[in-house]
C-alpha cells in the first residue's frame, strides 16, 4: 500500500439555485477544491430562498454523510433543528453568508452584512441625487431575511437625510414585470419621485424597465444590489447608477480552506466578515473593483 | 283528506325561465290514492310543474295546497318531509356513486349507537336493501357497489324509480319512468305504480306512451302551453280525446272534467 | 310560418327595446363578456375620478397596456386550453425557456441587426411550440390529466433552461430593445402592446368565427359527442396546447426585448395569474364556455386595480387585501348583471 | 347491392366492458331501403351494437360487412365517410354548444374562397338550414342560437334526430329515437322514418315502444343478452312473438326468420 | 334467484382468483388508489437498491415524513375541497396568516408551558376556520367559481397577516419546538409526524365510511341531484371549506413548531403543491372520485423523487427535468394500470 490521500466529500447547500450570487459563491468554492486537490465539492440548492423547501435537501445531503455542510440557512431560527440533527450525525457544518441564531452548530461563519448593504446603497443613491427627493425601496416580499435586512438598513440611512421623503416599501414577488408595473404607478403617483433602491435582481430590473417605459431615465437614479452579470449590464446601458456588491467568491473559497482545515485538523477561523463594494460605472474597470463582479460560470 | 280527497292541489302557477314562460297559470290537482296521468306535448311544462310541486323549482306566482292547507314548499327536504318523492326525467343521479349509494342518498342508514353519532354509514345493510329493492322491481343492474356511470339507460331509469318507490308515502312523482326502459321492465314499473297506488299513495305519472297512460291512470290532466286544457276519466276518455286536448284542437272549459261540473 | 318560427315569435324574442337598437350594439349588450367589461371600465373610472391628474393620463394608460402585454399573449393561449377543459401550468416555465434558447442562439449568431432579431424571434416560438407540443402529444396519448403532465413539463422545461443556462443572458441585440422593447409606433403605441393586440384580435377571430374555435368549443363541452361526429378531437388538442406553447414562447421573446435580459427564476406565478386572468373573464374551468374578450378584461383588471391603488398610495399590505376583495366583487357583479339579464 | 340486398352486416360480434359481456356474438342485417327494428330488453346490448357499427367502439372479435365487403370502422369519421349515421341514446350534443351548431358539429359550412381557406363558419347559412332542418321535423326550438343546455328533454332529442337525419346517406342509425318525444313530436319521426325508407336510406330503429316498431317496421331483429335470438317480417309477427324472443321464451333457430329459411 | 342476484352471478361476478384471496388483501387490490401506491414502492425500491447506506435509512425515512407533514395536512384538507369539484387556493396564504396570529397570541400570553402552547393551537386553528368559513360562505352565496373566491382570500389572507406583522416572529416559546417541534414519541416517531397522521387517518374515516364523506362525493359528483335527495349542498360545502381552512390553520401551527418562526416568505407555492399531490392520488379535478390515501402517496411522491434524487448527487437541474418526468410517467402508469384491470 503506497500513502494514499484521503479525499473529502464537501457539499456547499446554496441559500437559492441559479443566483448569481451563489453561482460565484460556487465557482469561489470549486476554486478552492481544485487548487486543494483532495476535495469532492457537490453542489446543491432549493429553488426558492425558502426553509421548507431548504430542509427536505439539508436531510437528503445529510443522508449522504458529506464530511462538511457548507450552508446558507435561508432562516435564522428555522434551520437550526436540521443542522443539528446533521452535526450529530457528525457533519461538520459552516455557514455561508447567512446564519442561525443558534451560533454553536457551526464551527465557522463566513459572511457579508446585509444591513450595512442597505445601508451602503442609500449612501450612494444620496451621492447620485444630492441627498435630497422622494426614494422607495422595491423589494421581493417579506419574511426572507436577506432582502429584509438590505431593506432596514436603507431605511435606516435613509431617515438620517432630512430632505429626503422615504416612501416605503413595495414588494414585486420577485416578478420583474410587477416590478415594473408597480415603478409605473409609483412615477404616476409621485412625480417628484427620483430614487430607487432595487433589493435584489429582479426588483432592480423591473425597477429599471418600468423608468424606462415612463422615459423618466434622467430623473430617477437606480440602486441595485448585488453584482451579477445582468446588473453590470443594467450599469453598463445606465438602468441602474450603481450596485452594492457582496464578495460571494471569496466566501466561497474561504468556505472550502475553513472546511479542509477542519477535516486536516488546522486551526479554524470562527468568524470570516467579506466586505461590500459600490460598483459605479465610473469604478467599474478598476481591478479592485471588477475582481469583485459576480461570475455566471467558472 | 279533504273536498274531493285532493291530496295536493297547484293553482294558476306561473314560472318564466329568462324570456320562456314554461308555465303560464298551470293548475294540477292529484287526489288520494289515484294514479294520475299528467300529458302533453314536448315542452308543455310538465317537468317544471313536478319541479315546483317537489320543491326544486319556486314559482313565480300561484298557491300550492297540501291536504287542504296552502304550503310553500321551498326546498326538496320539505317535500320530501312530506312524504313525496320524485322520479325526474333526467333521472338525478350521482354518476360516480354505486346504485346502493344513490338509492339511499340523503337517508344513509348508519350504524347503531354510538357509531351514529358520527354518521358512520352502514353500508352492508344500504347494500342488502338496496339489491332487495332491485329485485322487487326486476331492474337488472350488474353490480350494487360499481358506479352507476356506466350503466346502461334502462338500468339508469330503474336506479332513479327504485329510489323513489323506496321513499313515497304520500305521492310520487314520475316523471318519464318507463321512457327508456324494456317492455318486461315497463309492465313492472306499470305493476308498481299499482301496487302503489294501493297502498294509498297517490302516483302523478308523466309519460308520452299513452298506451301505458290508459293502462294506468286513473284520470289524466293535459297541459299544453303551460296551462291545463283538458282532465279526463281515464275510463272515458279515448287516446283521441287526449291528443286532441294536447294539441289544441279541443280545450274544456278550465274546472270541468268528461263535462262533471266543479266541485 | 313553421313551428320554429312560430316557437321563436313567441318565446325566444328578444325584449321589444333591445330589438330597436342597432345590431352591434345589441350584441355587445347581450355578449357573456359584457357585465365584467363593465366592471373594469367603472373601476377605471372610480380611479379617474379619484386620481384624475395621475391616474387618468396617457402615459399612465400606456404604462399599464406594456405590463399586461406579456401576461396577455399567454392568457389567450390559455384561453384555448381551458375551454377545452384543460390547464396549461407549464407557460412560466415554457416562458423562460424560450428566453433562454433565443437568447443563446442570438448571442451565437452575434451581430446586432434585424437578421439577429428574427433569428431570436424563430427560435422563441420554435422552443414553446415544442414543449407545447410535448404537452398536447402526451395529454393525448397518455390520457394522464394536463394539470399533472403540464406540471411535469414545467419542472423539464425549467429544468432543461437552467442546464442551458443557468444564469440570465445579458447580450440581448440592442436593436431588439430599442425596437421591440421600448419602441412605439407613430412614437405612440409601444410595439409590445401592439404585437399582443394583433394575438389577441386574432385569436378572438379564430376562436369566434372559425371552424377551429368551434372545435375547441365542442371538444370542452362533450369531447365523446365531438368524436362521435368525427371531429378529431386528439389532434384539436394537440394543436391548442401547441398555441399555447408557442405563445408562450412568443411571450418569453417580448420579455427579453422588454427587460432586456431573461429573466429566469420570475415566473413562477405567471401560470396562475394567467388561468386567474381567463377565470375572470368567465371562461369555465369546466370547458366549453369562454370568450378572448372576457380574457383581455381578466387580464387587465388585477393591473388597473395595482395601479390605481399604488397612485391612491394604499399601503402595500391594505392593498393586498382589497385586490382579493375587489376580485371577488368584480366576478360577483359580473354573474349578478348576467343572471338577471338571462331571468330578462 | 350484395347477396340478399344486406347493405351492412355483423356477425359474431363480441365485445366486453370489464366483467361485463355486452355483446356475445351477436349477428345483424340491414338490407337495401328498409326499416329494421332492433329490440331487446335493457341491458340486451344493442347500444352497444349500435356503437360498434357507428365506428365509436371497437369489437373484441366478429367480422362487418358494408356492401358487400369486409370493412373495419375504425373511428365514427370512416362511419360517416360510409353514409351512416347515428342518434346516439345519450344524444352526444354538446351541451354549450347552439342547436344550429350541434346539426352541423364535423360538418361546417365555411365561408366562400378565400375565408374558407381558414375556416370562417357561414354562421348565417348553417343558422338557416338548421332552421329548416327542425321545422321539417316539426322540432320546436325556442331559440336556435341559445345553448342546447337548457331545452327538455325532447326537444333536445329532436335536435340528435335532426342531426342525423340531415346527413345520412346509407344507413341512419336511430338508438330511442322517441324515447323522450310527445306523441306529436313522436308521430313526426315515424314520418320521417318513413320518407328516409322511400328515399333509399336504411334505417335501423330502436325502440322499446313496440306499437311504434310495428307501425314503421318492415323487419325486426330481437336481441337478448348479447346475441341475435329472433328475426321477424313485421307484417308476419304479432307482438307477443317479439315480447317472447325478447324474454327468452322463444328462440329461434339462428339464420331462420319467421320460418323462412336462410338465404 | 332473483334477477338481480342473477345478473349479478353472471355478469358482475369477480375473477376466480381474486374471491380466493382474503378480503382485506382483495380490498386493498381493488382500492382506486393500489396502483399509484405500488409505484410509489418502487421508487422506494429502487432508490434504496441503488444507495442502500444512504437512503434505506431510518434516519431518512423519519426526515422524510417530518418534510411531507405539514403539507399532507392541508392535502388532506384539499382531497374534500377537490373531491366536491372546488379548489382551494388560499390554504398556503391561511398557513401563514394563523401562524402569525397564533405566534402574536403566544407571544402576548407569554409563557412557555403548555398553557401557550394550546392557547397558540387554539388561535391557529380559529385562524383557519375563520377563513375557511369565510371562503365556503362567499363561494355558496356568491355562486362566484372557487378558483376566483379562494385567490381572492389568498390575497386577504397573505396582506391582513402582514398587516399583522411584517417580520418573522421569533419568540415562540421553546416548549412548542421542543414538543412537537422536533420531539418524538418513544424516541421514535416524530410528533409532526404522528399528528399529521392522526388527522389523515380520521379524514380517512370521514371520507370513506361516514355520511359526511358519502355527501361530498355526492356534492362532487351531480350537486343538483344531490340537492333534490335533501342533502343541504351549500351548508355542506361550507363546511368542506372550513375544514380545509382549519386544516390549513393546523398546518401554519405545525409549521410554527418546527421553524420556531413564522415563515411569511415561503408556502406560496403550497397550494400547487397540495392540488398537485391529490390529483397525483386518484382525485378528480372534475370532482365526484378521490380517496385521502391517494392524496398520501401523492405528497409522498415529489419528497421522496427530490430526496434520492440528492442522495444520488444528480445536479439541481437534471434533477427539476427527472422529477418532472416521472410524476408524468408514474401517473401514467397509474392509469395504464387501473385501465388493465378494468379489462379484466
Ligand atoms: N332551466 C331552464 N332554463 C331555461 N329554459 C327552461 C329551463 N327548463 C325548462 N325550460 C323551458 O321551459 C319549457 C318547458 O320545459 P319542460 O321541461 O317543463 O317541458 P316538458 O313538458 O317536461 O317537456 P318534455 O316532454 O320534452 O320533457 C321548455 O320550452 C324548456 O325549453
Ligand atoms: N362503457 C361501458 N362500461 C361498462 N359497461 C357497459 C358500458 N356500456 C355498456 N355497458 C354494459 O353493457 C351491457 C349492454 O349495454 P347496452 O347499453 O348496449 O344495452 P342496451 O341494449 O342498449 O340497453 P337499453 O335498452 O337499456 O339502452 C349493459 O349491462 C351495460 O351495463
Ligand atoms: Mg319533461
Ligand atoms: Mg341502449
Amino acid at each position: 500500500y503506497g500513502k494514499s490521500q484521503k479525499t473529502y466529500k464537501l457539499t456547499l447547500l446554496q441559500g437559492v439555485r441559479g443566483d448569481e450570487f451563489y453561482v460565484s459563491m460556487a465557482c469561489g468554492a470549486k476554486a478552492a477544491a481544485a487548487k486543494l486537490g483532495n476535495v469532492k465539492l457537490d453542489v446543491q440548492g432549493p429553488q426558492k430562498f425558502d426553509a421548507s423547501l431548504q430542509i427536505p435537501i439539508l436531510n437528503g445531503i445529510a443522508a449522504r454523510k458529506p464530511d462538511v455542510i457548507m450552508m446558507a440557512p435561508t432562516d435564522t431560527k428555522a434551520l437550526i433543528a436540521p443542522m443539528k440533527q446533521a452535526k450529530a450525525s457528525g457533519i461538520k457544518i459552516i455557514e455561508v453568508d447567512t446564519h442561525v441564531t443558534n451560533a454553536s452548530i457551526s464551527i465557522s461563519k463566513i459572511a457579508s452584512n446585509n444591513i450595512l448593504g442597505g445601508r451602503k446603497a442609500a449612501v450612494a443613491l444620496a451621492g447620485l441625487t444630492g441627498k435630497q427627493g422622494e426614494w422607495f425601496v422595491m423589494n421581493v416580499k417579506p419574511g426572507i431575511s436577506t432582502t429584509d435586512q438590505r431593506q432596514k438598513g436603507f431605511e435606516l440611512q435613509s431617515k438620517t437625510y432630512s430632505k429626503v421623503k422615504y416612501l416605503g416599501t413595495r414588494f414585486d414577488d420577485d416578478d420583474p414585470g410587477k416590478a415594473a408595473s408597480i415603478t409605473s404607478a409609483q412615477l404616476a403617483a409621485h412625480p417628484k419621485l427620483n430614487g430607487i433602491f432595487g433589493a435584489n435582481l429582479f426588483s432592480a430590473e423591473g425597477a429599471a424597465t418600468g423608468v424606462r417605459n415612463a422615459g423618466k431615465q434622467k430623473q430617477v437614479k437606480i440602486v441595485g444590489f448585488d453584482a451579477g452579470p445582468a446588473q453590470v449590464q443594467q450599469l453598463k446601458q445606465g438602468l441602474t447608477q450603481a450596485l452594492v456588491a457582496q464578495k460571494p467568491y471569496d466566501i466561497g473559497y474561504q468556505a472550502v480552506q475553513q472546511a479542509v482545515n477542519a477535516l486536516t485538523g488546522k486551526k479554524v477561523k470562527g468568524k470570516i466578515q467579506t466586505g461590500l463594494v459600490i460598483v459605479t460605472k465610473a469604478n467599474i474597470k478598476q481591478p479592485a473593483v471588477s475582481k469583485y463582479l459576480y461570475k455566471s460560470k467558472c | 283528506m279533504t273536498e274531493n280527497g285532493v291530496v295536493l292541489g297547484a293553482r294558476e302557477i306561473f314560472k318564466s325561465f329568462g324570456h320562456v314562460e314554461a308555465l303560464r297559470g298551470a293548475s294540477f290537482e292529484v287526489r288520494g290514492g289515484e294514479v294520475v296521468a299528467l300529458v302533453g306535448d314536448n315542452g308543455a311544462g310538465k317537468s317544471t310543474l313536478i319541479k315546483i310541486l317537489s320543491g326544486t323549482l319556486h314559482p313565480d306566482a300561484g298557491e300550492i295546497r297540501f291536504e287542504g292547507r296552502p304550503v310553500s314548499i321551498g326546498s326538496p327536504t320539505v317535500a320530501r318531509g312530506m312524504g313525496l318523492e320524485t322520479v325526474y326525467q333526467d333521472l338525478a343521479l350521482a354518476p360516480e356513486l354505486d346504485p346502493a349509494a344513490n338509492l339511499f342518498l340523503g337517508r344513509e342508514l348508519v350504524r347503531p349507537f354510538p357509531l351514529s353519532l358520527f354518521g358512520f354509514l352502514d353500508k352492508p345493510a344500504m347494500r342488502r336493501s338496496a339489491a332487495e329493492a332491485f329485485s322487487k322491481l326486476g331492474v337488472r343492474i350488474p353490480s350494487v357497489t360499481a358506479p352507476v356511470a356506466n350503466l346502461s339507460g334502462g338500468q339508469l331509469q330503474g336506479v332513479a324509480v327504485g329510489r323513489a318507490v323506496n321513499w313515497a308515502s304520500k305521492v310520487l312523482f314520475m316523471d318519464e319512468p318507463t321512457a327508456a326502459l324494456g317492455v318486461v321492465q315497463a309492465q313492472h314499473v306499470l305493476d308498481l305504480v299499482r301496487s302503489v297506488r294501493d297502498s294509498g299513495i297517490s302516483v302523478v305519472f308523466i309519460s308520452h306512451n299513452l298506451p301505458q297512460v290508459f293502462e294506468v291512470a286513473d284520470r289524466i290532466e293535459v297541459l299544453r302551453l303551460g296551462r291545463r286544457v283538458a282532465r279526463f276519466r281515464a275510463s272515458e276518455a279515448t287516446m283521441d280525446d287526449v291528443v286532441a286536448a294536447m294539441t289544441g284542437s279541443v280545450e274544456q272549459v278550465e274546472g270541468t272534467e268528461n263535462g262533471q261540473g266543479p266541485g | 310560418m313553421s313551428d320554429l318560427e312560430q316557437a321563436a315569435a313567441t318565446q325566444g324574442a328578444p325584449p321589444a327595446e333591445a330589438r330597436r337598437l342597432p345590431r352591434s350594439v345589441r350584441w355587445l349588450l347581450e355578449a357573456q363578456t359584457a357585465w365584467i367589461f363593465v366592471v373594469l371600465l367603472g373601476m377605471i373610472g372610480v380611479f379617474a375620478i379619484l386620481k384624475p391628474a395621475e391616474f387618468a393620463t396617457v402615459d399612465n394608460f400606456r404604462n399599464m397596456a406594456v405590463d399586461a402585454s406579456s401576461l396577455l399573449v399567454i392568457a389567450v393561449g390559455m384561453t384555448f386550453v381551458i375551454i377545452t377543459g384543460g390547464i396549461d401550468l407549464s407557460v412560466g416555465a415554457v416562458l423562460v425557456f424560450a428566453s433562454i434558447v433565443a437568447g443563446k442562439a442570438m448571442e451565437a449568431q452575434g451581430g446586432n441587426g434585424y437578421g439577429t432579431v428574427l433569428l431570436g424571434l424563430a427560435v422563441a416560438l420554435v422552443a414553446g411550440l415544442g414543449w407545447g407540443l410535448l404537452n398536447g402529444i402526451v395529454i393525448t396519448r397518455s390520457r394522464v390529466t394536463p394539470l399533472i403532465v403540464t406540471l411535469g413539463t414545467l419542472g423539464m422545461a425549467e429544468g432543461a433552461g437552467l442546464l442551458i443556462t443557468d444564469v440570465n443572458i445579458r447580450s440581448v441585440p440592442l436593436k431588439l430593445t430599442d425596437s421591440i422593447g421600448i419602441g412605439r409606433l407613430w412614437g405612440q403605441i409601444p410595439y409590445l402592446v401592439l404585437i399582443a393586440a394583433l394575438v389577441t384580435v386574432v385569436a378572438a377571430i379564430a376562436l369566434a368565427l372559425t371552424r377551429f374555435g368551434r372545435y375547441t368549443y365542442a371538444v370542452g363541452s362533450n369531447a365523446e359527442a365531438a368524436r362521435r361526429v368525427g371531429v378529431k378531437t386528439e389532434q384539436h388538442l394537440i394543436k391548442v396546447y401547441a398555441i399555447s406553447g408557442m405563445l408562450s414562447g412568443l411571450a418569453g421573446f417580448l420579455s427579453l426585448a422588454r427587460f432586456s435580459t431573461t429573466t429566469i427564476g420570475g415566473h413562477s406565478t405567471d401560470n396562475l395569474q394567467a388561468i386567474a386572468a381567463v377565470v375572470i373573464g368567465g371562461t369555465s374551468l369546466f370547458g366549453g364556455i369562454g370568450t378572448i374578450v372576457g380574457s383581455v378584461v381578466g387580464v387587465f383588471i388585477p393591473v388597473v386595480l395595482q395601479n390605481g391603488f399604488i397612485i391612491l398610495s394604499v399601503q402595500p399590505y391594505w392593498q393586498e387585501v382589497a385586490v382579493g376583495a375587489v376580485l371577488i366583487a368584480a366576478v360577483y357583479l359580473d354573474q349578478l348583471k348576467r343572471r338577471a339579464r338571462a331571468q330578462g
